[in-house]
């Protein structure tokens, strides 16, 4: 994995990068992401399995955009948000080096196009452990699914690390931060616990790119990832149309075909 | 049943929906014109894929759908509408109190 | 070393006894599918084993996430306030770590310092402290650098210290005296066991006084935004928190009735210090990360002489991109000014 | 707190029967921020809006809730009485107490408690309601008519008349439409060609009016008062300019045979062709599906003989965009075929033919130039069969509805026949006669009593052919039900009227509402039938329903009369529900991240980029802005974005989210 950290040190030494946005080691066995602006911050630079956190989340930020051009070491995840992120123009062609990393390999993209190639190459692949849970969810019914969730919420405490976490958040204003009207109690209460998630969940259906992030980062262990990835999921199901794949926004809930079909509507 | 009138299906947000629940309604009718037929030409193909992904979503989180209706009825069809209402009035009595939600709404406070 | 005595398996599942008939419940870090967290406990043999600290901290006991201040309905041409009681039940906490028993220190220190929180008090009055010592610390811990230690019995009513065949107790406040004149005889006379022996051994990391001292210079530094890079403005620190007091009112209302709701809050929201013209004194997350480290190690000082941090770790463990606290002070005490 | 008041109005019975008006009043009072509430048994009259005027003087009123019928009725009503009394039109609601309350319930305490709770609904709403002002739009003042046919015609005469500029799109190559193929017309026989053609080239003439003959609309964007016309001039393969219309491309033409749609498939015309003698404009058309050159690449005759080499083989269709204030639509109708007649033999028997057929065959213009031949074998026929409602008023042909013109034309088929054979035996078979404009019934009795065409009461149930006659199987219901044979050597069947080719196509086109038949929807079939739902597109004529002659000119003077009155101001004041997107100071701006999610679910491209600068001229960043002008005012946008940055005007996030609270 020395490749990809060789290739970062070249960029910020010729300074074609102001910064590098990788991963470094943290606490115990945990990986944190680390924004390497000298030589000397680039040695703490890893790469292995244990590196999983979507950096993206970071390249919407005001303060990284200050830095200027960044290199970020993207996992398909990572590619996929800011893909996604340029769909959503968020981010312009060559503001960002984009060095993808996929099973070793490095290939580094500076735009839009070169990433929609690059992401057309592989499928995206739901991964075990989610696809299993998202079964056992399917397999309840309507009062165990109910049960299952006031349990897992009841927990949540609004800390908010889910929506901060996740790439596709990068609204200076979220709805939740809307209080004329209050749409969705602030309150981590019962009933603000679950608007919370459900308004989340709608937001991230057709532009979730799957990375599982919010699951990871809950302190409290709520499997949040469940209900964006099952969302992303319907949608692909419903619409056939997957985030993180197209430079032009390709959005699910902002076009629609006279003919889709479906079965409730009486 | 109380009305909220709308300009168009396009107009309605899955969280009116959600605060009709959070204020104790026990079943929802949301209706507009036909696919086709929107004076707005397609304000209700976007609700219509709205409503798909939100009623999934409101399945996966074990709400009870069938409080919720979905229906697509003209300004012309009055007799249609009124017999919609007739059949969701009674289907939701039938069905009671939403006890299930309305117990969440209290929860969690000390 | 006051009145130290020996406490076996047997003598403690007779005090969980005893405290129950007193009406009393018990909370005690329990297992909760691969978490451990706090819950009511019947028996000794219901706590957790060989567990660090649970996620949340025990704050929750005497403020809670959410809680009802006051609730009033409007009726034609009036409106019927109702004040809300605190529902507040006589509690003992067990197996509590010696660094969160401290926190409920600072805690009072803010719901005291001039207005008297009804709420708060109201549930400490209730509130009994058993600490367990720690046997094993890991990188996160720092209590022993804030004045703190594995074993420090401040904040404890009874501090408990395992030794071979039960506990050391130590009995350290009135309520801990209390707990004992319940069920005497179930704690022997003490043998003097040394138990910095036995605890955890927790290396100081940085020396506290000195960074204190050092922070009002360091305002304008750059460490703290470069540090900040990779904070993701959430509220996960600040919620796990023994000593984080911070908390919002909401008012829940509709045409009808409404309530008035305290809920937690968090310094390092982009929005805690949002102004309604839209200007934002805090704008960026590095001065949201500088204030929450300057408010526990540099204003609590100033304003209560005590720090608002115990070193429990608790917020490195529970941050998505790893903001290690004792990390942070370390490069920031070895700022130059 | 604000100063509201609270009007419940009995609505005659409609409310007062089952609502205890004086109670709802009585009840309204201690809804906060109410400081007048009254009853009143007729609101929406002019003493009822006179007292809500001086109440609001009175009482310093700055919110107004009327409790009376659908906003649908009186909303304009109650907000124009509202302004003239000083507050804001828009801080006046309606709780519509009747479609919502008192039709749907009985009388007794829970409606009535209803009532009292719907108002209390929309006096939260008042309270979040802010003052609009009328968005103020410019109008083009250039009016379409698509369809040339007789409607077409009027439209654009009266409109061009009233000083304004007219397109007028016809898809064939010459205006005229169907009655342009007739022969004569009822109830005067006048000759069609002679009423007609005058006006064709009045209109051809008419300096306000510009033709666009074999052209047809593609897109239409914008709204009233500033549309943008999208046609397609399909390439006619020919200069108009330098064609004369002498006709000699015509008659070197070799290719002859193919068959005349003017005539109905009666006769055949060249592969350049005029469609008829009158034809305005009167420049050929290639067929470029039959012409030669098209077919192998030789021939060019026509282009040969062209005295001013007019022809252009390679011409392209040519799309030109129009600015245009009003659509008038006049798209006129066509006839079912013969062939949808299983019982008549699926229209193979060639002396089987429809209306528009015989009038060929009786127009002097026509194949046989007016003389009666049967196609078959051009025989003059001694015994013509006419069925009256054939197809129409017939649930299986999927046509349940009335045709309205066939009775007319039947009776002038049928008296025609007999002026041009006398010796002829003419009969009609109906269920009943139709006859109910001017001097119709009257036509009717001169064919009955004076041609002897023999009406007989009843259905013709099958058709077949035996050595050269058409055997005609009907009964007599007047006659006991009794069968009645007829050999015939002619059938001619009044087909059904329906709604033109692809007439559901051009409706989406231009967003306008159409029935299940395919006739466009008008917007009241009282009240309003030459306007449709969408603000500034017209009617006229067969397009909406069957119509005959008189009453498709009268629409279209009616459209034409809505046009020049919509073109009588310099600008058009549209309903401020338009959605806004927030702003805010620096260095917010607005809430709006410029993720432009929200232009995919605008339908009138409403929304455009606005960049926000630094002083240095540098973009700070891109926010979406709604053009006033362009938003509908559907929502779908508020609904679809994400931060809530853009809200409705009249149906606010705050509005709606006060209503819920209420409920």
């Amino acid at each position: 994995m020395e490749a990809v950290i060789q290739r970062a040190k070249e960029l910020l030494e010729q300074g074609e990068v102001k910064a590098v946005l990788g991963y470094a080691k943290g606490t115990g066995s945990a990986r944190r992401p680390h924004f390497a602006r000298q030589a000397g911050q680039l040695d703490k630079l890893v790469m292995d399995e244990a590196c999983v956190q979507n950096l993206a989340v970071y390249v919407t930020k005001h303060e990284v955009k200050k830095l200027g051009k960044v290199a970020v070491v993207a996992l398909p995840v990572t590619q996929r948000a800011i893909l996604q992120l340029m769909a959503e123009r968020q981010l312009r062609d060559g503001s960002l080096a984009i060095l993808a990393v996929d099973d070793g390999a490095v290939k580094e993209l500076d735009s839009a196009s070169a990433l929609e190639e690059h992401l057309a190459l592989k499928a995206q692949v739901l991964n075990a452990k989610d696809k299993a849970s998202l079964a056992d969810l399917e397999a309840m019914d309507q009062g165990q699914r109910w049960a299952y969730w006031q349990k897992e919420l009841s927990r949540c405490m609004k800390c908010y690390a889910c929506r901060n976490t996740c790439p596709m958040c990068y609204c200076d204003h979220c709805t939740m931060d809307c209080n004329r009207p209050q749409w969705v109690p602030v309150a981590s209460h019962g009933i603000g616990n679950l608007e919370y998630h459900m308004v989340r969940t709608m937001h991230l259906a057709g532009r979730c790119v799957e990375c599982g992030d919010c699951g990871r980062a809950c302190p409290v262990g709520i499997p949040v990832h469940l209900l964006t990835i099952g969302a992303e999921e319907t949608v692909h199901e419903l619409f056939g149309q997957r985030a993180g794949h197209k430079a032009k926004l390709d959005y699910a809930l902002s076009t629609f075909k006279t003919d889709d079909k479906e079965s409730f509507i009486r | 049943m109380r009305v909220l009138r709308v300009p168009c299906t396009g107009r309605i947000d899955y969280m009116m929906v959600l605060k009709a629940l959070h204020k104790g309604a026990d079943g929802v009718i949301v209706s507009g014109c036909h696919p086709n037929d929107c004076h707005y030409t397609s304000g209700n193909y976007h609700a219509r894929r709205r409503w798909m992904v939100f009623k999934k979503m409101m399945e996966v989180m074990g709400v009870d759908m069938r409080r919720i209706t979905f229906s697509w009825v003209s300004a012309a069809e009055g007799a249609r509408w009124a017999q919609l209402v007739n059949e969701v009035t009674d289907q939701v009595r039938a069905l009671g109190p939403y006890t299930e939600f309305r117990q969440v709404i209290g929860a969690g406070i000390e | 070393m006051a009145n130290t005595y020996n406490l076996s398996h047997e003598s403690l599942k007779g005090l969980f006894g005893s405290l129950r008939r007193d009406g009393r419940r018990i909370l005690a870090p329990v297992d909760a599918a691969g978490r451990v967290e706090l819950g009511e406990v019947e028996a000794p043999s219901q706590v957790a084993a060989d567990y660090l600290q649970t996620i949340l901290s025990a704050k929750e006991v005497a403020f809670p996430k959410v809680e009802r201040l006051l609730s009033y309905t409007i009726a034609p041409g009036r409106v019927d306030l109702k004040d809300a009681e605190p529902r507040a039940l006589p509690t003992v906490l067990f197996g509590v770590r010696p660094c969160e028993a401290k926190a409920f220190g600072a805690l009072d220190a803010v719901f005291n310092w001039d207005y008297r929180d009804k709420f708060f008090n109201a549930r400490m009055e209730q509130l009994a402290v058993i600490g367990l010592s720690c046997t094993k610390a890991d990188e996160a811990c720092f209590c022993t650098s804030v004045g703190g230690g594995p074993a420090d019995a401040t904040g404890s009513d009874i501090l408990l210290t395992p030794i071979e065949g039960g506990y050391l107790a130590e009995v350290c406040t009135e309520k801990g005296a209390a707990i004992r004149a319940l069920a005497p005889d179930l704690f022997r006379p003490g043998n003097g066991v040394d138990k910095a022996a036995i605890a955890a051994k927790v290396q100081q990391a940085f020396d506290q006084p000195a960074l204190t001292s050092q922070l009002p210079g360091m305002f304008e530094n750059e460490v703290w935004a470069d540090q900040a890079l990779r904070c993701i403005g959430c509220g996960a620190c600040a919620f796990v928190c023994p000593t984080c007091v911070c908390f919002d009112i909401q008012e829940e209302a509709d045409p009808k009735k409404g309530e008035r709701l305290r809920c937690w809050d968090s310094c390092g929201f982009h929005q805690f210090t949002l102004h309604a013209s839209g200007h934002n004194p805090r704008e960026v997350q590095g001065a949201r990360w500088r204030q929450r480290v300057y408010h526990k190690f540099s204003y609590y000082p100033e304003r209560y002489d005590m720090l608002g941090c115990v070193g429990c770790g608790k917020c490195t463990r529970a941050c998505p991109v790893d903001m290690n606290l004792k990390e942070h002070l370390i490069e920031a005490a070895g700022v130059k000014a | 707190m604000s100063r509201i008041g609270v009007f419940t109005c009995h609505c005659g019975e409609n409310i007062g029967a089952t609502v205890d008006c004086v109670k709802v009043a009585e009840m309204c009072k201690d809804i906060p921020g109410v400081v007048h509430s009254v009853e009143y048994k007729y609101m929406c009259s002019d003493p009822g809006q006179r007292q809500m005027q001086e109440a609001i003087k009175e009482h310093k009123l700055d919110g107004v809730v009327v409790a009376a019928c659908s906003p649908r009725m009186h909303e304009p009503t109650f907000r124009r009485a509202a302004g003239d009394a000083g507050i804001n039109p828009y801080m006046c609601e309606m709780a519509n107490l009747r479609e919502h309350c008192s039709w749907v319930h009985e009388k007794g305490e829970a409606t009535t408690q209803k009532a009292a709770d719907l108002i209390r609904v929309l006096v939260e709403k008042v309270k979040h309601n802010e003052p609009l002002h009328p968005i103020k739009v410019p109008v083009t003042r250039t009016a379409m008519v698509i369809g040339g046919g007789v409607g077409g015609i009027q439209v654009a005469l009266d409109i061009a008349n009233g000083g304004h500029k007219v397109v007028l799109v016809e898809k064939s190559p010459s205006i005229g439409g169907h009655m342009s193929q007739l022969s004569e017309t009822f109830p005067t026989l006048d000759c069609s060609q002679c009423i007609l053609t005058p006006r064709m080239v009045e209109a051809a003439q008419h300096p306000n009016i510009t033709l666009m003959t074999y052209s047809e609309v593609e897109k239409v964007d914008g709204f009233i008062g500033n549309f943008k016309v999208t046609v397609r001039k399909k390439a006619r393969k020919l200069d108009e300019h330098l064609c004369t219309g002498c006709g000699l491309c015509i008659q070197k033409c070799p290719n002859k045979k193919i068959s005349d749609e003017f005539n109905e498939g009666l006769g055949t015309r060249t592969a350049i062709y005029v469609p008829f003698p009158q034809a305005v404009p009167n420049k050929p058309v290639i067929d470029t599906l039959n012409c030669t050159y098209y077919k192998t690449g030789k021939c060019k005759v026509c282009e040969k003989m062209c005295p001013t080499n007019a022809i252009r083989f390679d011409q392209e269709d040519e799309l030109v965009t129009l600015d245009i204030g009003a659509i008038v639509l006049a798209t006129g109708f066509k006839l079912m075929k013969t062939d949808a007649f299983p019982e008549y033999g699926y229209g193979k028997h060639k002396d089987i033919i429809d209306g528009m057929q015989f009038e060929r065959l009786a127009s002097a213009s026509g194949p046989t130039s007016g003389v009666m031949k049967r196609p078959s074998d051009g025989r003059s026929p001694e015994t013509v069969v006419f069925i009256a409602c054939s197809g129409s008023r017939d649930r299986a042909k999927g046509v349940p509805y009335c045709s309205k013109i066939c009775c007319m034309y039947t009776a002038k088929h049928a008296m025609l026949y007999k002026h041009k054979v006398h010796s002829g035996k003419a009969y009609v078979f109906y269920m009943d006669i139709r006859a109910a404009g001017k001097d119709y019934d009257e036509f009717v009795r001169r064919a009955i009593e004076e041609d002897e065409v023999k009406y007989i009461r009843g259905r013709v149930s099958k058709i077949y052919e035996e050595d050269g006659k058409l055997i005609v199987m009907g009964a007599d219901t007047l006659m006991g039900g009794e069968p009645v044979v007829i050999k015939a050597d002619m059938v001619v069947l009044a087909t059904a009227v329906q709604s033109n080719d692809r007439s559901e196509e051009l409706a989406q086109t231009l967003h306008v509402s159409y029935d299940s038949y395919g006739f466009f929807a008008e917007a009241h079939p009282k009240l309003r039938p030459v306007e449709t739902n969408t603000a500034g597109i017209f009617l006229a004529g067969a397009c909406q329903a069957p119509r005959d002659i008189p009453e498709t000119v009268a629409q279209a003077s009616g459209a034409a009369a809505k046009v020049v009155g919509l073109f009588s101001n310099e600008e058009l004041t549209r309903e401020p529900i338009v959605a806004v997107v927030n702003r805010q100071a620096a260095p917010v701006y607005s809430t709006c991240v410029g993720c432009f999610i929200c232009q995919g679910a605008c339908p009138y491209q409403a929304i455009e980029q606005e960049e926000i600068m630094a002083r240095s001229g540098e973009v700070i960043m891109t926010l979406a802005r709604i053009n006033p002008g362009l938003c509908q005012g559907c929502g779908t946008c508020v609904a679809t974005c994400r931060t809530k940055a853009i809200d409705l005007q009249g149906f606010s996030n705050e509005q709606l989210y006060a209503e819920l609270m209420t409920l």
